[in-house]
Formats: structure tokens, C-alpha cells, sequence
């Protein structure tokens, strides 16, 4: 039992915090509108200088290695543990610094456990560069919740795969160049025995991108359209066929991903508000009922802590973190919306300003939050999603 | 004890929801927000032909008579379609106060216009740093030959963009935390010391920043007693709190609805979702907020129309509906997943509604207090 | 729309309360440990003295025909309006006197309705003159939120039926005389159409009762065996393999039975509490979470009369009350528990007094409370059961 | 970072587990709760023979040594049977107060007794109208020749009636209120002028009213600073919440694992009940809420038993937990729906105990309050 780092991991914890501090403008977590566990905002920017930063910035953090920190050696990966890779997540979001994709955090790491010699040689390096994005083509419109009822096609043609169908809720698609694409190779067989994963260019004739504009106004999701699209087959990743299986094993690189690092920025935030902000001509910090709220949620996110890193150590120990990965994802979901709740209730009458005002609190953050905060428990698979894992897989209940 | 509307109000209510469903798509309140005015002066004026506008003024200021619950009717309905309209800081905020605290010269001067959608009023209280408690007013209103002096900002004025005339609290005398000194102005909107910004807020409505710097204002604009305000200031949201509550009512309502047809409608898993048992009691659990807002909120007008001691009812009527407000919308978007997340959705119109609407005039923890001194704590 | 009672309702509202100030010792109240909503300790009573006082004001309530409120005249009853009983239910239950019970309040109603003239011939009139008392005789073992699964048959055998089974939860039944027994009549049919109604002598051989100790240390629930019990045919309440039909329609003579009154003095008690007693030196009353806590509780309860009345006016108006009803009870037993648990917080350390000592507030109902409320929402359809009714009945969502 | 016990910590938590197995029933709490001693001696002497009484006493002192986890796991298993003993009062209220606090002639005459399981302590700290803070002691203690004289009423103090005994805070300057002025007192539980008077409590755990009439103690019994006991109060109340919450933490294991097995076992509709979604995401919460338990007290234990400053974490641990133990001992009630309210079944021992412990030394709010003033609030 030791609950704190070892040596190497707060030196290394040292060396991305001095990092984070140098590469990136002091200002930049303020000027990034993600709220913790919302999906509505995530990094994206339309302010081009803000995307030349981003882009120099990823590019210092794959010098590092620090892109593909999971990977192996051999490809160019740092072969950190999940703890590292865990205290790294959490600056990285701290700081809502860009660093964390679909591409080196997803897709990358399948390849390189399913992917075929092939498939290694055509993405490990351009990945592990930075140099490509992908976007994540699982949801459909009626497969959300139920990937199983996925319904895009994939079917041999010679040497391609002819693509046809649709995708939704695609994070990003249009800021990316390639799709990591769920399709169905079989179309008869039972969905978790006739999926594969492909890479999809962007750019193949047939595919349409277009925006779905969220209810914070931003263009963070897409549909994106499949019509006829041609895929050589070299695209197609490991088996065929084997899609749902590796999926399903890619939730793994994904445990850590909830975005603790940003809850603790916005807590820090909201004290640092209600230490200067006044109530009718009293410290907001002296209200019982803020002060308890404060409190609530500090010990919470301590608690959703100890969930992170209790994952990570798990999976540094070859454990399988189901119900622990899910509960993870709950609680910081869940706090996700309490934050926004509590938070809104603090400011009051001032918690409905989003523009720029001198009594708008926090950047208008608070407004933005209570928005996004809903993507929180809905995204991802929903916090009812979650509680059916805990209580299925990990307590063992029955299905029916 | 009955519950439901008389003949009467229910032809009211129909009517009120025929207009509305042909004029006011739930999404004009979207296509309005960046609107120079904020609403439609035609679906206003129909409106006032309606005899909407005059629903509380007596018939002899040329209104239609009509009582609280008749108000609320219209205000529920109004909700169900979030529509964007002058109608709330006019009638509730600016009828009623001349109405409870006017003279009969400024009756005679302002009601009618306001009856015949003429003339659009703004009230302004709450000041930056301020909640919701009118004992911290601090604007100063300087005596001056014949009247008084204004300075200072209010904030969270609504339609003042637009108001002909804004009510407005200031202090003429005492500290601020006094509840004696606060006096209401009835001053022109269109004053030159006045300076209107609006603010972008959660709800798309048109709230603003009212500046006034030097603002003279005749000592015939005295709305009720000088220094006696706090008295009808308490009348007032208290009165415009029930209101608000109807609004919300109408607002739930339609969050609700929607999600129980979502619910049947969307399969995953090969069954509709609203078979699944977190779906159902999520909706159940809705069923008591949503139903016990309105017996609450009715409760409330109907006792305002019977000139009932009515205090205790409105701040439990908000405490209750203001947290209804939050929970119903916030389960509507859990049962409605991705897709209300899209803007072009109407969802999330009622989630950002329903805030508004809890915080108008004092939250529910502002308004359990209220409730905890009703009885005698 | 209309929220007070007609002169007559306040006349009749009225006498009932002037006939309880007279008719109970003023300390009445005070000597019951009933909780609202629970179901541990319901007017039970081991002090003699207060059997003989709720035995004597029982007659009382017989002679006024209070008994029989809601009874056609012809039967010995008043024929008031479901309003009516309403408000005699809630003065009742705020005065926690006997008067309510399954003879008069479910049984009766369900033999004049449903019951042949032999069936209301033998036991209208003494149920009506309040000589009998019934117990209710639904639950089993295998069947607490699921009736249907009952097990308990009583199979024809000349002029007899022959009843064997277990009862369980059987409130009172070793203070009554006769059980008002669901029982299989054609266990091979579906539960719904084998099921009959009977009433059984608790002194017929083969029955035997057993008391369970509930968690207050109270016995009011039994378990009740039934070995070869014979039972005569005239016996059988109306058709054979009604029961089912019969048992779902009663409920509607259950709907307005939630305690409402009984909440109200609670709550009464829980104010006049707080502003005497003192917290480290200063009035409990000054808490801002205290002053929170019992506003929030006081808000809650008005919205419960208004489903309470609400549900007495649809049923004056011949409509069929399910959402509104099972909302009712959900909101009430929701309360019960909610009343529990904010009095604990409110008293602290002191919450944890049951004895009598000059430190125990509120007689010590607070914890009784605390363990009563337990049964609240587990007990005549779970808090679960009627968030499903009123889901699937009332909204009409599908079942699967 | 390293959530899982060591190999010597996983032999200690299953050799205590083994003996409470075989020693103690969860059954046993309800069988002593009118018991005239409240614990079973034999029971105890076992424990004093595998060192548990001497878990956080040094050697020197005839104890084991063992640090704040190995405590920790001792009352983690107890709590998972509700064990009925003085050990709580003994080695958490007792042992620990006089390590923190005492002088060495006061170690050496009481925590070989302690270790060797042949002394009782308990202590008194609340008085009549007290909740949580110490700040508002009033008991008097008198100057006296080489002493002083206690004189006022102690609530809540469990096993007083029979330890040997009693450290006891109370003023010896200063007005209830003040910091300043409290001190502690190591009292004779045989003294003639202490009247002991047990009280009923929901979780039957032999909590006393302590009447302390003029009784002398000598200066020599003053443990710590006179007047300066502020500090140390503060230091044994936040030991003292994460100690219980260790204990809370096995309470609450076992109604949740109660509850899971139930809900396998238990058919309704033709189906186990943790078929339902309800009852799946009633459990799914209970997951959080007994995870986050263990995994914050035992970081708190952790710290403690590394000298690392602990204060905050003990506070979040106690209003986590605190609130955890409410709301997974209802749960659990609620999955085992009438079978539960029974007396002869063991659950609502757990419901009780974790009641006791959510107010043990401050309730979740207290805490929360202490959490906010850590956070520079």
C-alpha cells in the first residue's frame, strides 16, 4: 500500500509539468472553453493562431516521444507504464494542452497490437510523428448505446473494400485526415462476429463530411456519409472480420482518458472565484451553503482521483479494470454535471452570463459548462451505459 | 377542491395554444437571439388584438379585466413554446407593479398603452455584486428640485433595449441592507443618461446592462411611497415569482412530453429505450416534478386571485418548480442522449429556459429561506 | 379550479377534529410511535390501557358512522364523497387515532362491491359495527412485489374449499379475527385467472400464526401457515377465480390510506423542535442547513396534499387515478424517508437516542423513524413497483 | 502508487477476518445490547493474546508497534461483523491520546495495561447541547491544592461504564467558545464522585452519560498542556474520524456484498432481481460509494502512518464515508425489501452501525466545513 509516486515518476512528473509551462503560452488554459468530461468543446479551436500553437506544440511533444509514450521502443514509443502515462494524462489536461488523439491514443496502440506487418509499416511512423489525425467512426444513428447494431458496410470488391453508410456524433472528422472506422465485413453474421476496422482517407471519393453544429454553437461533431467509397485492402486492419473483438480490447487505452487533470484546474478556479467574488457585499467565500459545495466537490475529485490511479496501477499490474474503469468513467461524469450544477448555483443570477461582461464569472465557463457538462453523461457510452457494465460485468448480475 | 380548469379557462388555455402553435415554433426563440429587438412586433400586436396584454389591467384602462390564474394560463402556454416576447417584463413586471403601487394618474398614462401594446416596460432592480435580496440596493436617488437624481448600473434588465419606460429601484434614503429608503422610479427609456447594453446570457433573453448617469426623474414618477418601496418590492417578486413558476410549468411540460415520445420512439438494443427500467423511472421521477409544479404554481395564482395571504405558497411554488425546473430538463437530455446535444434540436431551448427560470427572482435555496422564516423559524 | 373545501367539507372537517379533541386523551398522539409512511409500529399497542381507550373510541367512530364513511347508505354507511374521506383520513392519521383498517377500508368496500348478497349478508354488518377485524392476506414468501407468483391454494372438496400455503408481512393478524385470504382456486390456470378471495376464521384449524419481530422491536408483521385449513363456501368473496380482478380494483380503496395527516404533526413536531432546542450554545433555528432542511420538508409535504386531494377529486369525478395515485404513494413514502433522514442530520449525535433521557428529542421518534421509514418504501409497493406503474401504466411505456 | 495491501497486511486482514469468523457473528451486536458489560471478556483476552491491543503501542511499552494501516485493517474486519468490544475506546480514544499527549511516567503506567488488554479506557468530550466542536466545552475543572475538580456531564461515551479510565477534556480557563483553556484529564473510572448512566442508542453500542460530581484529580493525571489541549482535541478527532471510518468501511462492505448476493438469489416476476435495472444501478452506485470509501481512508491511514500532514484528508474521508455508510446501508434495504425490516436478519445492525458512525466525531457537513477551511476558505 503506498499512495504516492515513486522517484522516477515524480521526476518524470517534474519534466512535463517544467514542459507544459515553457512550450505552451501562459494563458492558454484560459483560453480553451473545455469544460471537464465534456465533449463540446474538446479541443478545437477556429482562432488560427491558437491552431499554429497547437500544431508547434504537438510537434515539440513528438520530439519527446511524449506522443506515443504507451508504445513500445521499437516504434518509437517511450514504453512508459500506465502510471506515467497516467500522471501525464493528468497535466496534459490540466493544462488542456493538445497532445491527447484518436491517433496516437487509439488507433495507434491497436495497430501495433492487432495490425498486420503491413499495417504497422503504413501508420506507426506518420502517427507516431504527429503528423496524421484520425477520427473515431464507431456511433451510427441507430447504433449508439448498441454499437452491435451497427450498420455501414465494408465489402470485398477486388482489391478494395466498397464502403457505404453513415456515421455520427464523429468528433472532429472534419479537422482530421483519416477515419479509424468500425464497418461490417459480414453483413449476416452476428454483429460482434462480422465487424473489421479500416483507415479511411478523408479524402476518398464518396465520403461527405458535414457539420452538426452543438448546443454550445460550436462544429465539434459531424455525420459523416460513405457512398460507395473505395478502401484499398491494405487499409483493413489485423482480421477480418475481427473489428468488434479489437474494439472492444482498445477500451483499455482509452481507461485513462477521462480528463481528470481538467476537473482539478476548474476546481482551482472556482475557489480562487469565490475567494475575491462578493455576495450582496460579503465574501461569496463566507456562504455556508458555497462553502460546503466547494467542499463537496474537492472531495469528490479526491475521490475520483483515487479511481484513476487506482486504474492505472491495474493495468500496470496486467489487471483487468472492469468495473473499476467503469466506475472511473461514472464518477467523473457524474462530477462533471455536479460541478456545472453546483457551480451554476454559486454564481447565482450571474451564472446565466456567456458573454464577454465585467460580472461575467470565470470567462463565462460556468454557462458553457452546464451545456457540456450534458455530452458528460450521454457521451462515450452514458453513465447508465456505465452502471449496467459495474453491475453486469463486474458484480456479475444477470442479463435478464 | 378541483383541480381542473373551469370551461372558461380551458377555452382559454386552447386558444392560447392554437394562437401559438401557428405564430411561435418553439425555435423562434434560436432565430431571435441576435434580433434587434428580440421579438416579433407582429405576433406582439396579434397578441395585444388577443387581449393578451391587457389580461390583468381592469376594463376601465381599456384592459380586459381578468385575474391571476388567467395570467398564468397564458404564461404556461407561452412556456410550452418558449416564446420570445415582450410579454413577461410588460404585463408581470410592469402592469402589475403600477397596478399595485400606481396613482390614478399614472394609471390612467400608462395602462392603456399597455393594454393595447402600445407601450413596453423594463424593471430594473438587482445591481452588480447584488442576488437577489432588494434590502442591497445601493443606486442613489438624489433628491432635486421637483424630483430626484439616478446613478448608478442595474444588471439583468429585461427588454430594457426596448422598454418605452423602466421601473426602477433606488435608494432615497438609508444603507444599503436597510429595508426602509428603497423608493421605485417610473423613468423613461429613452432618456439620453441612459445607457443600454445587453448582456449574452444562457436563455437567448435580451437581458441588459442599464447605465444611468444623472437621470433626472419628476417627483410625479414616484411609483408608490419614497423610502417605502421594500413593502410592494416584496409584493412584487413575490407576485412575479408565481408567474414565472406558470412559464416554467409550461416549460416542463413540454420537456417531459417530448421525452416520453422519444423514449417510445428510439430503439437500441432492438426495444424502444423507454422499455429499459432506468428510462421509466427517470420519466416516473418526472412525473412528480412536472405535476406537482403545476398544482403548486395553481395553488399559488388561485390564491392571488382570491387576494389570500399568498407569501409562503410563492416561495415554496419557486423553491419546488425552480428545482423541478433543473431536474426535468436535465433528465429530458439524459433520455434524449446525442441528439439534444445538437443545436438544431429544441431541447436544449427549454434547458436553458428552465435555468433562467430558476434563478429568476431568487433560487430555491433563496426562496427555502423565505419559507423557513413563514414558519416562524 | 378551485383549492379549498366547500362549507360543507369545512363543517364536516370540523366536527371530525372537534370529536378527536374530545374524544382522545389530549396525550394521545404523543403515545404513539407511528412514523409517517412506515409501516413497523402502525397502531399497534402492548399498554392495555391504550387498547381499551383505542377499543372505546372505536365504537365511537361506529356509532358516528365514521367507520363506514365511505359506505352506501343502505349498508350502514354515510356515502360521503371521496373528498370527504379524504379529509376524515388526514385528520385521522394527524391525530394517529384507531379508525382505519383493512375490515372497513378494504374488505368491506370490496364485498359490497364485488361480493354475492349471502357474502354481504354475513359481514357487512359487522364490519360495519366495528366487532371484526380483518388482516390482509396477500403477501408470500415467493411473492412480495410479485403477486402473481402466489402459491397458496384452496381447492374445492365438497362443501369446502381446503386451503394450504404461507402467508408472510401479515400486519396485525394476531390482533384479528379473520385473514381476507388470496388464494389459488385453479393453480393450473395463470395467476390472474385462478385466483379467488376468501375470508378465514384465524381460529379454523391448521392455521397458525407466527409473530416476526421487525426492526423496531415492534411484533407487527406475522407469518401465517396454512395446513388443510377447510374453509366453507360461503366463504368464497363473489366468483371463483376473481380474486385477481377483485384484489387490482380494491386498491382504489387503498388510494387515499398514505398517512398524509401523520406527516403533517411530524413535521410540526420537527419545527417546534428546532426553535427550542439549542446547538452549541445558540437556537438550532439559526442553522442556515437546519432552516434549509425543514423548508425543503415543508415544500415537499404541500405538493404531497396537493397529489393527496388531486387524487380525491379525480375519483369524485368517476376518473381512474394511476399515475396520480401511484405518484401519491411515491411521494409520500419518498417523504417518509426524506423526513427521517433530514430529522437525523438535524439532531446530530442526538439523532442516536431512542431511550428516555432528558437528552432524547422528540420522545425519541427521530430514530424509530429512522428504522421505520425502512418499510416505507419497500412496504405495498416498493418505491421501484411504483415508478414502473406509473412509467408503464400511466405513460404507457412498453414493457419490453 | 499501490492500492493493494502488502503481503504482511493481506496475513493480518485474513487472520483477523479468520478469527472474527470463528469469535464473532454479526449476531452478537444485537445479542450483547443489553448486556451489563456490553462485550465478551474472553473475546477480548483472545484479541490482548494476538496483539490487537497492542497495535499501535511500541514495544517498550509491551505492545506489538504496527502503524495506522495495520489499525486500520484490525477495525476494517471488526467492522465487517459489527464487533462488539472495548476496542474502539480503548486503543483509538485511549492508547492513542496518551502516545500523542502523555508524559513518560503516564505511558509507562498505562499502556502496558492497554497492550496487555487488562485496562479499559474511555472519552468524554461531548456535553448536554454539544454537537461536534470542542471549542464549546463548558465542564469545569477547578484549581484545586495539586489538582483540580471536575465538576458537569459528559454524553456519549462509550464503554464508560466499565473502564478504568476516563480521559475527560474540560475547561480550565477561558469560556466555552474559546481555544484557549481546555485541558484533558486522565480521570479514575472507579471515582466515587463519577455516576455512570448508560444510555439507549440506535446501534446499541453502550454509549453512557458520565456525571462527573466534584471529583479530584491530581495534577499528575493532567494529560498534555494545561490549557493548550485544543490542538491535541483536534489531532485525536482526526484520527479518531479515519480510525472509524476504517471501521465503516467493513460496515459497509458487507451490507454491500449482502446486497449483491441477495440480489442474485432473490426471484420476482420469474427473474433474480439483479435482473433489473434498478436494482443493477442501485448496486452500480453502492460500487463508487464503498470503493471511494477504501481507497480515501486508507490513503488517510497511509498518511497518518507516515507523519505526513493528514487534516484535510481526514475530513474528506469522514464526509465521504459518513455519507457513503447512509446511503449503501439504505440501498441495501431497499434491494432486500421486507426481509430486511425483520429483526432476526443481520442488515439492519449495519444500517445502525453506519448511522452511528456518519455522526461519530462529526457528521458529513461538519467535515465539509473542515474540508473549506483547509481549501483557504
Amino acid at each position: 500500500m503506498e499512495f504516492q509516486f515513486t522517484q522516477k515518476q515524480i521526476d518524470f512528473r517534474n519534466e512535463v509539468l517544467n514542459f507544459l509551462k515553457t512550450e505552451l503560452p501562459s494563458d492558454w488554459p484560459d483560453r480553451m472553453k473545455y469544460w471537464p468530461g465534456g465533449y463540446g468543446s474538446m479541443e478545437l479551436n477556429e482562432d488560427p493562431e491558437m491552431v499554429r500553437t497547437a500544431i508547434a506544440f504537438k510537434n515539440k511533444l513528438a520530439e519527446k516521444g511524449w506522443l506515443t509514450i504507451s508504445w513500445p521502443k521499437e516504434y518509437g514509443g517511450k514504453q512508459y507504464s500506465y502510471m506515467e502515462q497516467a500522471i501525464y494524462e493528468d497535466l496534459i489536461m490540466y493544462y488542456k494542452a493538445p497532445g491527447m488523439g484518436i491517433a496516437t491514443g487509439i488507433a495507434g496502440p491497436s495497430i501495433l497490437h492487432f495490425g498486420t506487418e503491413e499495417n504497422k509499416k503504413d501508420w506507426i511512423p506518420p502517427i507516431a510523428r504527429g503528423e496524421i489525425n484520425l477520427w473515431l467512426g464507431y456511433s451510427e444513428p441507430d447504433a449508439g448505446s448498441d454499437l452491435a447494431a451497427m450498420r455501414t458496410t465494408a465489402i470485398e470488391d477486388g482489391d478494395d473494400y466498397i464502403i457505404n453508410g453513415q456515421k455520427i456524433w464523429s468528433s472532429a472528422a472534419h479537422l482530421s485526415d483519416y477515419a479509424w472506422l468500425a464497418a461490417k465485413t459480414d453483413p449476416d453474421a452476428k454483429p460482434h462476429k462480422g465487424m473489421s476496422m479500416f483507415i479511411v482517407d478523408n479524402k476518398s471519393p464518396g465520403v461527405t463530411i458535414r457539420p452538426l453544429i452543438n448546443i454550445l454553437g460550436s462544429h465539434s461533431f459531424n455525420e459523416v456519409f460513405f457512398d460507395n467509397v473505395r478502401v484499398p485492402k491494405r487499409n483493413l486492419i489485423g482480421q477480418k472480420n475481427m473489428g468488434f473483438y479489437y474494439l472492444m480490447l482498445a477500451l483499455d487505452f482509452e481507461r485513462l482518458m477521462v480528463g481528470i487533470g481538467a476537473f482539478a484546474k476548474m476546481l482551482e478556479e472556482l475557489i480562487a472565484y469565490v475567494k475575491t467574488a462578493q455576495r450582496d457585499g460579503r465574501p461569496l467565500s463566507e456562504n455556508v451553503q458555497v462553502r460546503q459545495q466547494i467542499a463537496y466537490l474537492a472531495t469528490r475529485l479526491e475521490v475520483a482521483y483515487k479511481f484513476f490511479w487506482r486504474t492505472a496501477d491495474m493495468l500496470d499490474k496486467g489487471q483487468q479494470p472492469s468495473v473499476e474503469a467503469s466506475a472511473l468513467k461514472l464518477i467523473c461524469t457524474e462530477l462533471s454535471r455536479k460541478m456545472a450544477d453546483m457551480s451554476m448555483e454559486i454564481m447565482g443570477p450571474y451564472g446565466q452570463l456567456t458573454g464577454p461582461s465585467p460580472w461575467t464569472p470565470i470567462r463565462g465557463m460556468i454557462p458553457k459548462g452546464y451545456l457540456d457538462c450534458i455530452s458528460a453523461t450521454v457521451g462515450a457510452g452514458s453513465s447508465e451505459i456505465q452502471r449496467n457494465i459495474v453491475a453486469q460485468r463486474g458484480l456479475g448480475l444477470p442479463r435478464k | 377542491m378541483d383541480f381542473d380548469l373551469t370551461q372558461e379557462q380551458k377555452i382559454l388555455k386552447q386558444s392560447a395554444r392554437d394562437f401559438l402553435k401557428k405564430e411561435c415554433p418553439p425555435s423562434l426563440l434560436r432565430e431571435l437571439k441576435s434580433d434587434e429587438k428580440g421579438y416579433l412586433p407582429r405576433m406582439w400586436k396579434k397578441m395585444a388584438g388577443l387581449g393578451w396584454t391587457g389580461v390583468m389591467i381592469p376594463e376601465s384602462f381599456n384592459g380586459i379585466g381578468g385575474d391571476f390564474i388567467e395570467l398564468s394560463i397564458l404564461l404556461e402556454a407561452m412556456g410550452e413554446v418558449n416564446c420570445p416576447s415582450p410579454f413577461f417584463s410588460t404585463i408581470v413586471l410592469g402592469a402589475m407593479p403600477i397596478l399595485l403601487a400606481g396613482n390614478e394618474n399614472q394609471k390612467k398614462a400608462l395602462l392603456p398603452g399597455i393594454a393595447d401594446g402600445n407601450l413596453l416596460t423594463a424593471f430594473a432592480l438587482t445591481e452588480p455584486g447584488q442576488y437577489f435580496d432588494p434590502v442591497h440596493i445601493a443606486m442613489e436617488a438624489a433628491p432635486d428640485t421637483d424630483g430626484y437624481v439616478l446613478t448608478g448600473t442595474k444588471l439583468f434588465v429585461e427588454n430594457a433595449h426596448v422598454a418605452d419606460k423602466i421601473i426602477c429601484a433606488a435608494r432615497t434614503g438609508g444603507n444599503p441592507g436597510d429595508k426602509n429608503g428603497l423608493t421605485l422610479f417610473i423613468v423613461n427609456g429613452k432618456n439620453p443618461g441612459i445607457r443600454v447594453n445587453r448582456i449574452q446570457t444562457l436563455a437567448h433573453d435580451h437581458q441588459c446592462e442599464v447605465v444611468l448617469d444623472h437621470v433626472r426623474v419628476s417627483g410625479n414618477d414616484v411609483l408608490g411611497p419614497v423610502d417605502g418601496a421594500f413593502e410592494i418590492l416584496e409584493s412584487i417578486q413575490a407576485r412575479a415569482v408565481v408567474a414565472k413558476c406558470a412559464e416554467l410549468v409550461g416549460c416542463l411540460q413540454t420537456a417531459f412530453d417530448m421525452s416520453v415520445t422519444y423514449a417510445k420512439e428510439r430503439n437500441q438494443f432492438n426495444r424502444p429505450i423507454g422499455s429499459f427500467q432506468a428510462v421509466q423511472h427517470h420519466l416516473a421521477n418526472m412525473v412528480l416534478d412536472v405535476d406537482g409544479a403545476r398544482f403548486i404554481t395553481y395553488q399559488a395564482a388561485w390564491k392571488i386571485a382570491r387576494d389570500l395571504p399568498f407569501r409562503k405558497d410563492a416561495s415554496m411554488c419557486k423553491a419546488w418548480t425552480g428545482t423541478a425546473a433543473r431536474q426535468v430538463t436535465t433528465l429530458a437530455h439524459q433520455i434524449h442522449g446525442a441528439i439534444g446535444f445538437c443545436e438544431e434540436m429544441n431541447l436544449h431551448l427549454y434547458y436553458r429556459k428552465a435555468k433562467a427560470g430558476e434563478v429568476f427572482f431568487g433560487d430555491p435555496a433563496y426562496h427555502l429561506e423565505k419559507v423557513a422564516q413563514a414558519l416562524g423559524l
